[in-house]
């Protein structure tokens, strides 16, 4: 199955992010409508940079490590709303590699070939996008 | 344009001998049509819905695709705006009961003329007479809406006004532009009724600016069983779903909160027709080899010669201009009594009050003889036509 | 029965190299449905009305036709009882809309299950919610509706009582006896929502007496886009119809004075779709070569097999009985993350939550894999299936 | 046109009985919803006898000489729903065969073979039984 890679399947089995965050300042729920997956994301922001995040949720394994790794990679960060952009448009067929502390992303690439299941590892994504704008 | 002889190898129904003067019924179907929608049946079959399977996906996909080539068709820019519905009548009545239902009040008024369809007349003087709601009825004045009359009853009141892009019966388009500029000047909302004029017009839909527009695929060269309902983005959200079900819900908690998808899936509850969706896409590709203007300047041109008989002919009464359309009557002769005539040599065409029973209220007769023609037909057709003319003629006079 | 390696040949979509388990959703067609569909486009084409000319009769005489063959299949005596409607779904809504809307007082109640589908569900939540009214909702035990409670719930205050006639998640038949008897008991109507158990169960209107039933053509051999509502005389009567347009007038008088037809055309507005029509006439011959109880004996055999090999697996959760339908979980996995095997070995089948969440809602799971099986499946198939069961099992746990 | 028989078109072209009966003592209208036809019959009714019957109405000549024809043969007789019940019996295909005062119906038979037409023909009898039996 070369969907499930290797680094997937270890933030499902053993995620390092799912949990409700202490003192977190903004949270947001998401639902994938094509399946019920569901997540809730909590975030402390702090001028704009994401101090700490973590997530809760109930899914299948690509969204639920999807926002493993999602959060792994926007810890410190001020600028979610571009990676997800990225990333999307990554999932979307575009050419686009990510590097450095973002290489990890890359291992969505694959789900180009899928796109029944988009929707999942987009799910954190897009509950992040409407959490940041919100 | 193609050869008349070439078009007419498209159509199946016609290589049987008959001659079809009914396309204002429903069109022919082409070969592409027919063959694609076995095509879905034989290659694709599943069921559209939002699982996991690539199958599933795929014929999703098709859907999706669909709704796009449809946007793009009528320059649309949001494909959400396009809802899958079973026909005109299906989209008129989602309009009537998802949205007109819920933002009247006791001094609105909606405003339908008397050239409509039953099917975007019916549902308006039912909900008004339901509601207690003036419903005004604009006039006709030579077999045509009198403008004048429209303009003085569509006001400030007027929630909606509902009015057929072109007659069924006469054949002549509605001046639209005359009617949505009154519309944007007191604020009434506009649905067009455009299931003639679809395939006789290239719809712009940014240009015409309708609040709603339904049509059928049927008279599109499409199968049955598909209709079109375009709305304004905010309004389309407004709507309340006239019907519940599967493929609509996102999810559900505590049993009885339900929460649903956005538009379009919010309004397209139970299992959709993908077969008759597929195969009304293969029309797009169809209708690319018939410039819509050079085809009607064609068919104008064969009513023209029609129209022009009919009068030489004397004691016919003819309500049309030349197009696609011309209805007809012979004095003396009731329709019904022509058609055996028609039968007999093989023409489809329509008598009666073709479900626009408004448009005689005022007249002596009661139906008329109905020519509806397409790009299929020809000069030889209409001859055969005026031959069955005389003979009734000479018959019942 | 005729042999499998037969019967399989009768459905092109599976001779793709695909294993269709998917048949909940929407049943394989056989070539005759695909193929009298085509041929209802080429040779008759005309749309169905009620014109004077004799291609326009016989068109009608299809659809009458067809709704004679129905009337008789289900033993209803009258078959102005049979309404063709869009599907399941719009059946449900217009019983709701139509009949129930009208006649429910604010001390009525309505009576559903946590077993419906969302099309017999989401309904009648929706009106119990415009209409202030209580909407009980019966739970259930052990993935089946718990019948005692069932019939505390259902008592004289009643109007309606909705209910599946089979699962489609578990495929349990419904023990519809019970069910009619309370409702008689107290005067309670009641609607059965049959889009699974028709192609399972031949239906008897006059032994089984329901004042509605439901179905979707397309999950009985047919095409998309047509369904099925009977009803009892007196009550389809009484409808008030949810679309009004073209085909249901049979006169109007000074415009707004608008005579309807008697049913069924009252409630049959809008072109209908006479090539569904006509090819799911064929779905009737196409059964009689399938003896329905051996069929089902044949299905629950390879479902048998199944659940056995299932539960010898180990960590799965069955949630059904040996029947057409199984839906299962492997402990541990999403079902989503399942269908990707699934789909690598060709399995068409169907994981979620199947629009019927009200059934997950005191599971800990939100979805299952379901497999649903029709005549063409054979035990090769099912081997497969385990197969990528294991697989999934060896890669997830 | 063997469907338009000359008796048929003679009743047609030369109605004897369309006009408005004076001092009717039933009147009854009918439509047929497949096209719009339509009729009014008056009678004149005595112990079950009608003593005399007219009509007036719109619509085909088939419709309009079966009107005119019924009111023919049914003046000062008793049996009107009867033979109704037969011309409907001998359009529907069966082998009836009216003799005597009532041979002039069996023009009609004709209509056995142009299907769509029939109910212009039962249109003045389904309005006359509906008179008898209300
Ligand atoms: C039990 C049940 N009821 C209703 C429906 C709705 O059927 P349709 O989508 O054809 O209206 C389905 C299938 O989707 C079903 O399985
Ligand atoms: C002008 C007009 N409006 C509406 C309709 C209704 O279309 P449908 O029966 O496909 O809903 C028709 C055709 O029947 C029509 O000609």
């Amino acid at each position: 199955m070369s969907l499930y890679k290797e680094t997937l399947m270890k933030h499902f089995r053993n995620p390092e992010h799912k949990f409700e965050l202490e003192n977190f300042s903004k949270k947001q729920d998401g639902v994938n409508p094509s399946c019920g997956d569901n997540i809730t994301l909590y975030t402390k922001i702090n001028n704009s940079i994401i101090e700490d995040i973590s997530y809760t949720g109930n899914g299948c394994a690509i969204s639920m490590a999807s926002a493993d790794i999602m959060c792994e990679v926007l810890k410190n960060r001020d600028n979610g709303v571009n990676i997800s952009l990225d990333f999307t448009s990554m999932l979307n067929g575009e050419d686009i590699n990510f590097t450095n502390e973002l290489e990890v992303l890359n291992v969505f690439k694959e789900m180009q070939n899928y796109p029944a299941r988009k929707s999942c590892a987009l799910l954190p994504w897009k509950t992040l996008t409407t959490l940041l704008n919100s | 344009m193609k050869a008349n002889i070439e078009i007419r190898k498209e159509f199946p129904f016609i290589n049987q001998g008959i001659i079809y003067m009914d396309s204002a019924a429903t069109s022919l179907k082409p070969n592409c049509v027919i063959d694609s929608q076995s095509e879905y049946y034989k290659t694709m079959t599943v069921n559209v819905g939002r699982g996991s399977s690539i199958h599933n996906f795929n014929t999703t996909n098709i859907v999706e695709k669909t709704r796009n080539t449809i946007a793009q068709y009528l320059n649309i820019t949001d494909e959400t705006q396009v809802i899958f519905t079973q026909n005109s009548t299906d989209s008129i009545n989602m309009v009537a009961n998802g949205w007109v239902r819920q933002n009247i009040t006791s001094n609105s008024n909606i405003v339908i003329t008397q050239l409509e369809h039953h099917s975007n007349y019916v549902p308006w003087i039912e909900l008004c007479k339901e509601l207690n709601i003036e419903c005004r009825i604009v006039p006709l004045e030579n077999y045509e809406i009198n403008y004048s009359k429209l303009i003085e009853y569509i006001n400030e009141h007027t929630l909606i006004t509902a009015i057929t892009g072109m007659s069924n019966i006469t054949g002549i388009e509605t001046n639209l532009e005359v009617v949505t500029n009154r519309c944007r000047e007191v604020g009434s909302k506009i649905i067009i009724d455009a299931a003639q004029l679809i395939v006789h017009k290239r719809i712009d839909i940014q240009q015409l600016d309708p609040d709603f527009l339904v049509f059928s695929a049927h008279k599109l060269y499409g199968p049955f069983g598909l209709g079109i309902l375009y709305g304004k983005k905010n309004l389309l959200e407004e709507m309340t779903p006239v019907r519940y079900g599967g493929n609509m819900v996102s999810y559900t908690s505590n049993l009885t909160n339900i929460h649903y998808k956005d538009i379009p899936f919010r309004l397209e509850s139970g299992t959709q027709n993908p077969a008759a969706i597929y195969s009304f896409s293969s029309v797009f590709n169809f209708i690319k080899d018939y410039d819509i203007e050079e085809t009607e300047n064609y068919i104008k041109g064969l009513s023209t010669y029609l129209i022009h008989k009919l009068k030489e002919e004397g004691d016919i009464i003819v309500y049309s201009q030349p197009g696609s359309i011309i209805s007809f009557n012979i004095q003396g002769v009731h329709p019904h009594d022509a058609s055996q005539f028609f039968d007999e040599k093989n023409i489809i065409l329509r008598t009666g009050n073709l479900c626009a029973s408004p448009f005689f209220a005022n007249l002596e007769e009661s139906g008329v003889i109905r020519v509806s023609l397409g790009v299929h037909n020809n000069i030889e057709e209409i001859d055969t036509l005026l031959i069955a003319i005389k003979e009734i003629k000479g018959f019942f006079l």
